[in-house]
């Protein structure tokens, strides 16, 4: 057991720090205002390896563990949470698509997926199934050598500004294993795209229904095994679980030092914020408060890169904790602002709307403690989960 | 000792859901997304008496005490925070004008402003003084018959669309004693607005700071005596504090009914989320949060009705109850809606956006828990839980 | 709408008030250490009419509301919660001798109940029926102008102390309708109980078990029709609700004045710890969540005392919010009272360990949210509860 | 960065795990019910090497790192609480004799606390220096060979069964400079123990005020260097708190261990409690809070053995979420348990009652909380989020 980073991850996350620094910094607040979805910046992003972190080297990507790629979307996150959710997202495709594809596929694709030439949008939830992914209706039928996709998709990061979609549709009965996972160009005759839906935060992406009518796909862009596609869901969900948790922590550490920032320079009755006791008690359990949802977090991706089998059950946690956590700190901060807190002008109330979401998505926080009580009430792990 | 509204009070309150549900709810998205100033809607109100609710009927203000009051404004909030939100400082302008007015001049800007003819602004804090009202720097020094005031006064509700200002300015020497009341026509020579503030939310309400250079005011404008602005202004923030917790509690009731429905309507693994045990639970834990944060609101109120030595600390407990439980409650139904609650096609992020900035204004809840924390352990006479 | 006490409650309060620093003030520590049912002070409450408050006048009650009560007993439990949570108890169980006992019956007990000379206990729960009331198996049958009771009733207060016992048992078929109630004098024969079970809190009431083998009462001693006993329980509970929260609100009052006397008087770093501002704050949230809990413990009095249809989900609500409160500021003052809050010769940790059980007594707070819940999501009276 | 435990270090969570087993669990409730000192399973423990895990081991300790004593002590508390806490004392105190002995008369008391021949007491608060020890008034006045000590020290844990006193005196002037550690023999004479408190938990550790009247202390006792007392106490208190934070982890882990199983075997309704949905997931947040607290724990230990220059501000950390955790955890599960949960029969509430002081010792929640914010807003180095 050691809680040291090594030299190379420290290298990985001063790299990111910088390029935060340079190219998401400066220009979230526009991004947010505007509703800009940064494609060039994720280009560039892609040119350091960011867009192909834990995919494999032979497809161009980096094939760094989760916890390593952890540290670097914490950095991003801190500067841009809803580029880098984005971002992470993208990751998850990528890594999906150059595991899983068969081989020419992936030889096509992977390349394009890393470098961030292209990108890539999941697509998983539906109108109808949302938390109950195994309940999804989207159809895939064997036509020869294709097959053909229909039905619609909600909630789509990404979707109409994206390449690429992974798709999760029904290729067999009803439940969990009837479900298997597609790469369908997002070119294809028949993808269409609801409006960009208008919400709370993650401004900086379009988030859109996406419907599939009679969407014809080559058969061999079907991902794994027919059937396998809940499994390969699931399995990216851990990953995508542990990498919104990392936005959370990232957005988190953002709002603190800014309320850190303000306690020191703002006076109110002739003396420092940072001089109330009150307010160093609160700032004291923000800090905490992250640190302990960063562990969390690195713990689980490091389940996650031992191959433990009880990996999905620590993301679960990590996502609850941090996804709280984050969104916990930025309201405190906002706070802790007062008036300053509810403008604009200052960058606490859109990491606030911002963070919102990470405790809704990826599978709320509610179906993150079935995940965890299931393991730990249900059967019979118990003993392994401390 | 009795809790139930009598039927005058149930008939006030029916009558406000009335016109909140047919003049706010079906606006509220739109003026949120526009940035609208919803005049009209406010003009409506103004028939009803809306814009004088507790102002002195002498100045045409309806006469009601501040728990009647919390009635009307919780309907209004139910259906749009912001505009209700808006209203109520509007109200607490008018009570003002109407209560220390004592020359022809201000009486008739407090008729306007009670009849809602005229709508009011408050300048209170300053971009050096949120929480520290004692300290502020505007001045206001006498000229012959006028006043000429200068300084700046920020987070302005209202301001550029209200043609009344309530100010809050320096006379004399330095601290609380110093103060003094102008109520000032905002087309008033050497009024300079800010840019519109971009918000989190409240953005039906223009938000602005207010640059004061050398504005020239008739000292027949002055509300009360030269000193006495420190206590006036710190009066009309105990009566706002009771609005905003109870205009929290109208968005938050808003936001746990259309959580309810969401329970009926929504399924996940085959059966309505209502049916789910943990969701039972959360619903159950925010009604009576809910229950609880209203009764505060208007036990604050009845303090204020009847003139309680307690009243300030009351409603700074209210405040900071009503208006924490307000933010988690809506914040809790947005939780229960899922991805929906975080889309603009729902209610629920706009009623937490609306519900959040209660937690700051009329004294940030930090401040809520000086107060009380004063009264509790400085003031000789003060028990504990028993002299509560 | 009205928030002031009337005079005559200011009285009785007063009255109370004095009663509880002369009588129960002194001797609280002590009981507690010893175990001592403090049979006589109770005795001398019931001298005052503390034995039969919201008993009717015919019977030598005090025929006041439950507001009225309320007032009554957050005085005592502010000097004892102990005894006076077992004084509610009592109260409980006399209102419910006085108002369901056939005329005989009640003109025998009424009177012996309502001075104090005679104390009763409440027997509903079962060791297998804790929360699920209606599940009960204690049975009651009827032979000629007797009944004959079978059974085991658990976690009874006061039980092995008391001369009167209102027993909850089954006359007719599974589920709530076949619940009837009965008074059960203690001496009869085949009444016999476990030993007084040692407890966190609550030491100067016994709590035992109580064994019911052919225990055989004239038939006369059915309280209200058969059938009839879970309605009266669930209308007694409503009361009993009502009455222990108020003994968290009287607790946790003891509490907010013990810590403040504690905070004016002690000093570290050279500062007396009321200039603290973070320990200011927690105060200052103490007092404002005892008001909380007190507006809704006499709020939900007022509405069973108005014979409101919603009183129950009022009483439930009332439970929940003051007993979690009340334990909640008993664990706050001690933490404030640093090392002494531990010891006992500080009271803290005997209000915290006193406090705990009202948030499992008289229908965990659990239950309390299912009551709650069921109100507000499943039937259609949500309007009103406002 | 590696988070998985090595072989040695889950070998020696097992070991201790069997020992707590057979020589604590069994009598754990009986010592509490009877306020009986465990000295025979303390013995026992010292056979383990348990009286000095992280004691130098040129002193006979076993020279363990901090974060391998946490898997130890968790193991231990999970099975008795309030004797693995003793039981950190006496390693604090073994391992500040073990590091600070400098002569032959110290290294011999050394080695009988690292062997456990001898047991331990820490004296550092008095009445009227609880969280502020810089201002300890206990004097040790130099007069030949010897040190003269008078003073009082309050809640002294152990105290009246310990043959051993670690004490911080004041040899010099006011403030944290002038003090000085000293290791006492228990027997020496002018010591006079006040009456064992009664207290809400950690009823088998007897918990005394120590008097110190004209107490002629050996020069060759002195740990350190005179003035070196603040700071050796403090180190020690590090440790301690880390300590203090894993005995709450695993306290916690039985605590939800015992809830688990109630919940399988208790039905309510004809079902299961662990069939209850609101149920599973009160106990999947308190399983995730657990994990966090260890985590936390650990991560501490770890920059103690790393020598971190933030290793204070962790521990800090570590102490304020683990016992926070620790007793929340308890007192929850105690609610699952029902009315069994508030009998002495089931071990909840003696869970309960021991955890609470891990809360207020080693420094209350709320210093740990003025440590935090110390580092984060009064050091020119510090970050925030990122400097942590």
């Amino acid at each position: 057991m050691d809680f040291e980073l090594s030299d190379a991850q420290r290298a990985f996350r001063d790299t990111a720090r910088e390029f935060a620094a340079q190219e998401l910094a400066p220009n979230a607040a526009r991004w947010d205002a505007e509703g800009l979805f940064p494609r060039e910046v994720l280009t560039r992003a892609g040119q350091l390896g960011f867009c192909g972190m834990y995919a494999d080297e032979r497809h161009g990507g980096l094939g760094l563990g989760r916890l390593d790629s952890a540290l670097i979307f914490e950095e991003l996150a801190a500067a841009c949470t809803s580029t880098t959710a984005y971002l992470t997202i993208h990751n998850m495709a990528t890594w999906l698509v150059t595991r899983w594809a068969q081989p020419a596929v992936a030889a096509h694709w992977g390349p394009r997926l890393t470098s961030g030439q292209t990108l890539a949008s999941y697509c998983l939830t539906e109108p109808d199934a949302g938390s109950d992914a195994a309940a999804l209706s989207t159809r895939a039928t064997r036509e020869h050598e294709t097959y053909v996709l229909n039905g619609t998709k909600a909630f789509i990061s990404g979707a109409g500004a994206t390449d690429v979609l992974v798709v999760m549709a029904r290729t067999g009965a009803e439940g969990a294993e009837g479900i298997s996972a597609f790469l369908v160009p997002a070119d294809t005759d028949g993808v269409s795209y609801g409006r960009n839906e208008e919400k709370l935060g993650w401004h900086s992406q379009p988030t859109r229904t996406v419907f599939l009518e009679n969407v014809r796909i080559p058969a061999d862009h079907l991902l794994g095994q027919e059937g396998e596609g809940f499994r390969i869901a699931m399995k990216a969900l851990d990953g995508g679980r542990i990498n919104i948790a990392t936005c959370s922590i990232g957005v988190g550490r953002a709002a603190l030092e800014a309320a850190r920032r303000h306690l020191l320079e703002r006076s109110q009755f002739k003396q420092k914020l940072a001089s109330f006791q009150a307010l160093r008690f609160k700032a004291a359990e923000m800090a905490t408060d992250l640190v302990v949802a960063r562990q969390m977090v690195r713990l689980a991706a490091a389940k996650l890169d031992g191959g433990s089998s009880q990996a999905t059950v620590y993301c679960a946690m990590a996502k609850q904790i941090a996804t709280d956590a984050g969104f916990r700190i930025c309201n405190e901060a906002l706070q802790l602002h007062g008036g300053y807190g509810y403008m604009r002008e200052y960058p606490l109330e859109r990491y606030l709307r911002d963070a919102r979401v990470h405790q809704i998505l990826e599978g709320t926080n509610e179906i993150m403690r079935v995940i965890i009580s299931r393991r730990l009430l249900d059967e019979a792990f118990h003993e392994e989960v401390r | 000792m009795d809790f139930e509204l009598s039927d005058t009070q149930r008939d006030a309150q029916q009558r406000a859901r009335a016109f909140a549900e047919r003049e706010l709810a079906p606006h509220a998205a739109r003026w949120d997304a526009e940035g609208t100033f919803p005049r009209d809607a406010l003009t409506q109100a103004a028939r009803l008496g809306y814009c004088g609710l507790y102002a002195e009927s002498r100045q045409g203000g309806l006469g009601l005490g501040r728990l009647d009051a919390t009635l009307v404004f919780e309907e209004l909030a139910a259906a749009c925070p912001s505009t209700a939100a808006y209203l109520t400082i509007h109200n607490m302008v008018a009570w003002v004008a109407s209560r220390w007015a004592d020359t022809e001049h201000a009486s008739s800007w407090a008729r306007r402003l009670t009849s809602g003819h005229s709508l009011a602004s408050y300048c209170l804090s300053e971009p050096e003084a949120g929480s520290d009202a004692a300290s502020l720097r505007t001045t206001a020094t006498r000229d012959g018959n006028d006043y000429v005031l200068e300084g700046t006064k920020a987070f302005v509700s209202g301001s550029g669309v209200t043609e009344a200002l309530l100010v809050i300015a320096r006379t004399g020497a330095s601290g609380a004693q110093g103060l003094t009341a102008f109520l000032i026509p905002a087309s008033t020579r050497g009024i300079q607005l800010g840019p519109p503030e971009e918000k989190l939310g409240w953005r039906n309400q223009p938000t602005r700071t207010v640059h004061f250079e050398r504005v020239r005011v008739p000292a027949d404008l002055r509300l009360g005596q030269e000193g006495e602005g420190f206590r006036i202004a710190m009066q009309a923030l105990d009566g706002e504090r009771v609005n905003l917790a109870i205009c929290s509690v109208g968005a938050a009731q808003a936001a746990l009914d259309a959580a309810r429905q969401h329970l009926h309507r929504r399924s996940q693994f085959n059966r309505k989320l209502a049916g789910f045990q943990s969701v039972q639970f959360k619903f159950a834990g925010m009604a009576t949060d809910l229950v609880a944060a209203r009764q505060m609101a208007r036990l604050a109120a009845s303090m204020l009705d009847s003139r309680s030595p307690q009243a300030t600390v009351y409603c700074a407990m209210a405040k900071q109850v009503a208006t924490d439980t307000g933010f988690r409650i809506c914040n809790e139904a947005l939780q229960l809606h899922g991805g929906y609650g975080y889309l603009r096609r729902y209610p629920l992020e706009r009623y937490l956006r609306d519900t959040r900035v209660h937690q700051i204004l009329g004294g940030t809840n930090e401040i809520m828990r000086v107060i009380v924390s004063r009264y509790l352990l400085d003031e000789v006479t003060a028990g504990g839980g028993d002299g509560l």
